[in-house]
């Protein structure tokens, strides 16, 4: 048989490896299928889903940090009935897993969202519960403990794939609201989505988003990211998704290692598209390299 | 990875840059740009093409030192690696006929592709170029080499200059009050205009959903379904 | 009368400017004097004191990262006994103001640090509950707003000197640890200290430093700090010195804008020595750019 | 800021920087090197001299490629600036006497200022050098210009090289164990050994405490008050 160090279990999928593309960078695949090598990834999560649709945030939506950026795009999707039809097939042709990203202003349009994706062939459905860019809805769910508690319970109580319940860093209480979701029948978790932050352009003196605040992402917030995963890892015992600032191969063993089954890669994918290929062939190596015969032993190893 | 191997300075914070292993593209494409191994600046600068020697492969950019990414560029030395992402983006169309350009600043730049690739696509067209710049003309020797006319204002308007009611088609690239003022005028006339859009951008490959714009055919996304639009497509939102 | 734009009253105090030294990144104001023009500040701000000083953490305490530093010093300083005598004389010969800053294990420590301090004639007393760097202590004091309240109101009570309150970016609900410092008494709050962050060892498979979690601080936290400056100065009415991340002239209006009344720097002095004093002639040239009697028309513009 | 004037490999990943403008100092005190403008990677980075030239003011200065900041170190080009800030800590004590200066790796640096300091300071003494390195040997010739003796190692131990009992003063500078190996001869023998100690830095300057060591004598900053100490003091903490 082959060395097939990276081949990874994650909420009962088997994927080619731990690398996954974070929703919302990668858009559906198309853009980035060559130039990121998409199909050597262990899956890929579409851009964020709501139930019929959305034009997304007016203003400008990107605005480059230290290390990072804030974006503000308000969940622009064309729906779930059209991702289905329009976005699904091309993301199945990949040969990776294909994670729906589903985010949403209500609990009914997420249960809606959910019911509909039961028709559809994705592998998990991922759920955003963690978007900064919407005003109603989004995050708000996420903050909470209960709230995040209640909308999972009814989303899996209604969904087939597999639920992963991505987390916001912005919570008070992190850690509760990552046991509530456990709790409350989350398969698993993935975390970060984005930092509440600000700009302003001080010439125009007013913020450069029309929301005022929007979400931070890359390097930057790697340590954050890390330490948030690290605490979670060790409260609950679902598997988790590790994301944040993963710009390298320290940064993806330094999550696994902090107990992240997987980790996920996004904003790093616009500075460099290679990025995540260039990881799988690095972990690869690592594993040859220290002998292991998965990477799953470095899992929660500290 | 692309390699320069020419990076100079043309006229007061005006640098061209050539690269050689660039992928290479159409007239308004552009590439997006980074310096590699440098989280700092963190996202790529997009750059038009600006012409294209296809014997040699050689990319040429011209560009404008404003903040960090462009200032960094203009240190690097020949020989030094560069990021180049592309060809990204929808170029102009070459449209049959008599053209005129009308180029603002540094909005001149991927305007001397589309000459050359104007004239090399129907040797016998007409050419016009009308280019504006606020204080130093620059790659006015460039644009001889393939357009008919070229005349050069500074410190005017240059869309008072164009008359829009003789070529086939027009094609603008400057900043936003003059790509407004050519829409307007365009409009008026019933020209075929074309102009090309600028947003910040993460990707620049369309898969962000970062640089939307509203235009009469809904969203479209400026780095892949753009950055060229037809005029009448986005006139509202300029 | 000459043209003096930047002078800035803040807690009753005169500064020439309002750009201050943040705490722990200048020590006593010996070793930056020259290199970073201390004397042409506002202010500076003590290394932070405990009443009978500390030998600070064992192992690494500098880690770097993207566009920023973990650190974990743990406190080390020579108590505030010593601080008055062997330090204090020193700061005062500079010519700005200076601001002690205190931080301790427990309320009697803070209060009997707080009384000490009342022989010495410092300008502000800056109550450090923020830092994540000693285990019992510290942070958690900043993290719950009525523990906050507490022991600002018992301070307040014996210190004779303005009270500035630092506060912690961890803290699960910052605004409302803000409002209750507010009603406790505090004159003004500075804000943020670093926030938890962590890395990892990967070759030797454990955390770097021995209390696993450290502070973040450097332009990488910019955006998020921005965002909370602005959240607090809508929701107080005592004065707020902006930290964090701050590297030049933008970030700084940033923070006035956001409605800060001074900033202080930290990391970006180990970077770039001289970014204060940079800092200090680019306002300066600002307000008669822009035709400002005084920088603080600017302050909460937005 | 300093002026790069010189700045090539001279040996696998070894690479030899001259500064002019750069503050003088002297052997076994170090600068705080940062590219400016460039906020990737954050820190400055601690280099010691390796040689000064007091006529021209150049400082030269000799460093591995470890990981991205010298890595970026090594691509600047001559002419670029650098910010440079020191002179930094304490350096070696000259004491008077024979000399034995032991250098492991790229810890062999700071010992040539040391070699040449010592020469100049008292014309007579004997000075006898004992280098090691992994796998290639670099500054030899240089040290010939100052030491009565050089010695050799590849891939070695080098503190067994080295007699204990000949010199009024011993140097040493290279990775942990070697300074192990060397304070614990030096302490059997009863002779005078200095060292000099690396920890991660942040200001360099010895206003942050982040590079704090234990010693005999409390808490010391390896910035301020080192990086170079009498081996007896630290020797627990080795
Ligand atoms: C399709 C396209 C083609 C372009 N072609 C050229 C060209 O050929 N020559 C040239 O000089 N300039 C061109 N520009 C503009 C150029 O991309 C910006 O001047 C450059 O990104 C500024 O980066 P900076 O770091 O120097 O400035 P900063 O202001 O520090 O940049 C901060 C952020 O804003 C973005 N940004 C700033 N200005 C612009 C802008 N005008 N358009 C888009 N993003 C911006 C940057 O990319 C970066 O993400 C083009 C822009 C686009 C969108
Ligand atoms: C007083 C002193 C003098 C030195 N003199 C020299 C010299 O002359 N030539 C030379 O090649 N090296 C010297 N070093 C070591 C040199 O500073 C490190 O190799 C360098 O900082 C590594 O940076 P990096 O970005 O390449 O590595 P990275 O590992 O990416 O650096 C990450 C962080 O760790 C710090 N770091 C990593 N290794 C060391 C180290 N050994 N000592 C201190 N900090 C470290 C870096 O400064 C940075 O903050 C000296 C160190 C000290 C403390
Ligand atoms: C432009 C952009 C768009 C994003 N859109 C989504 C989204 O639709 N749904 C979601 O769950 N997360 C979204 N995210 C968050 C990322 O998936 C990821 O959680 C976050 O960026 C942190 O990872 P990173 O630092 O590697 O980018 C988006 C991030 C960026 C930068
Ligand atoms: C090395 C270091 C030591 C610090 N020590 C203290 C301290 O003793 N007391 C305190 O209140 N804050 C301390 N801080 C926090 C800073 O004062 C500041 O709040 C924080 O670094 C954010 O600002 P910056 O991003 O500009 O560095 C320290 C920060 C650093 C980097
Ligand atoms: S920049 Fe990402 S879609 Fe255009
Ligand atoms: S590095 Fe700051 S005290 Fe030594």
């Amino acid at each position: 048989m082959s060395y097939e160090p990276l081949v990874t279990e994650f909420l009962g999928v088997t994927l080619k490896n731990p690398v996954l593309a974070a929703s919302g960078t990668v858009g559906f695949g198309r853009e980035y299928e060559t130039l990121a090598s998409l199909s050597k990834l262990g899956g890929i999560c579409s851009k964020g889903l709501t139930l019929n649709g959305s034009l997304g945030n007016d203003g400008p939506r990107i605005y480059e940090t230290p290390a990072g950026l804030l974006n503000s795009i308000g969940l622009e999707n064309p729906g779930v009935g059209r991702f289905i039809k329009e976005e699904l097939p091309f993301m199945r042709s990949l040969g990776c897993a294909v994670i729906a990203n589903l985010g949403g202003h209500s609990e009914i349009e997420y249960i809606k969202g959910a019911s509909l994706l039961n028709d559809a062939e994705i592998d998990i459905l991922e759920l955003n519960i963690s978007c900064p860019n919407i005003l109603d809805g989004g995050m708000a769910f996420g903050i909470d403990p209960k709230s995040a508690a209640d909308i999972t319970k009814k989303v899996k109580a209604k969904s087939r794939h597999p639920l992963l319940v991505k987390l916001t860093p912005n919570a008070p209480d992190l850690i509760a609201v990552a046991a509530a979701c456990e709790e409350a029948g989350a398969d698993g978790l993935s975390l970060v989505n984005t930092f509440l932050g600000m700009a302003i352009d001080t010439k125009l003196r007013k913020p450069v988003f029309n929301n005022v605040y929007a979400g931070l992402s890359g390097p930057a917030i790697f340590p954050i990211a890390l330490r948030m995963v690290h605490e979670v890892c060790k409260a609950v015992s679902i598997p988790v998704a590790g994301i944040g600032g993963i710009a390298a191969k320290e940064d993806a063993l330094s999550f696994l290692m902090a107990g992240a089954s997987v980790v996920q890669i996004g904003s790093m994918t616009f500075a460099a598209p290679d990025t995540m290929a260039k990881l799988v062939d690095e972990l690869y190596d690592y594993c040859k390299l220290n002998a292991l015969e998965n990477i799953r032993q470095i899992v929660g190893i500290l | 990875m692309a390699v320069i191997s020419e990076n100079i300075e043309i006229a007061k914070g005006i640098f061209k840059m050539c690269l050689s292993g660039a992928p290479l593209g159409e007239a308004g494409q552009f590439l997006m740009l980074k310096q590699p191994d440098s989280l700092d600046p963190f996202l790529a600068r997009p750059l038009s093409y600006c012409n294209i020697d296809k014997n040699s492969g050689t990319v040429t950019l011209v560009y404008q030192t404003i903040g960090k990414g462009t200032k960094a560029f203009s240190k690097l030395k020949q020989g030094s690696l560069m990021q180049a992402v592309g060809p990204c983006g929808r170029g102009f169309p070459l449209v049959s006929g008599n053209a005129v350009l009308i180029g603002g600043g540094i909005g001149t730049a991927p305007l001397l592709l589309l000459a050359h690739a104007l004239r090399e696509s129907q040797p016998e067209r007409h050419i016009k170029v009308h280019l504006g710049f606020r204080e130093e003309a620059y790659l006015i020797k460039e644009f001889g080499q393939y357009a008919d006319e070229v005349s050069v204002d500074i410190g005017g308007i240059i869309t008072d200059a164009a008359d829009f009611s003789q070529a086939a088609a027009y094609y603008a690239c400057g900043p936003e009050p003059m790509l407004k003022a050519a829409a307007l005028k365009a409009e008026k006339a019933g020209a075929e205009l074309y102009i090309s859009l600028e947003k910040n951008m993460a990707c620049g490959v369309g898969a962000c959903f970062g640089c939307t714009c509203k235009t009469k055919g809904g969203n479209k996304r400026i780095c892949k379904d753009g950055p060229v639009f037809n005029a009448l497509e986005v006139h509202d939102v300029l």
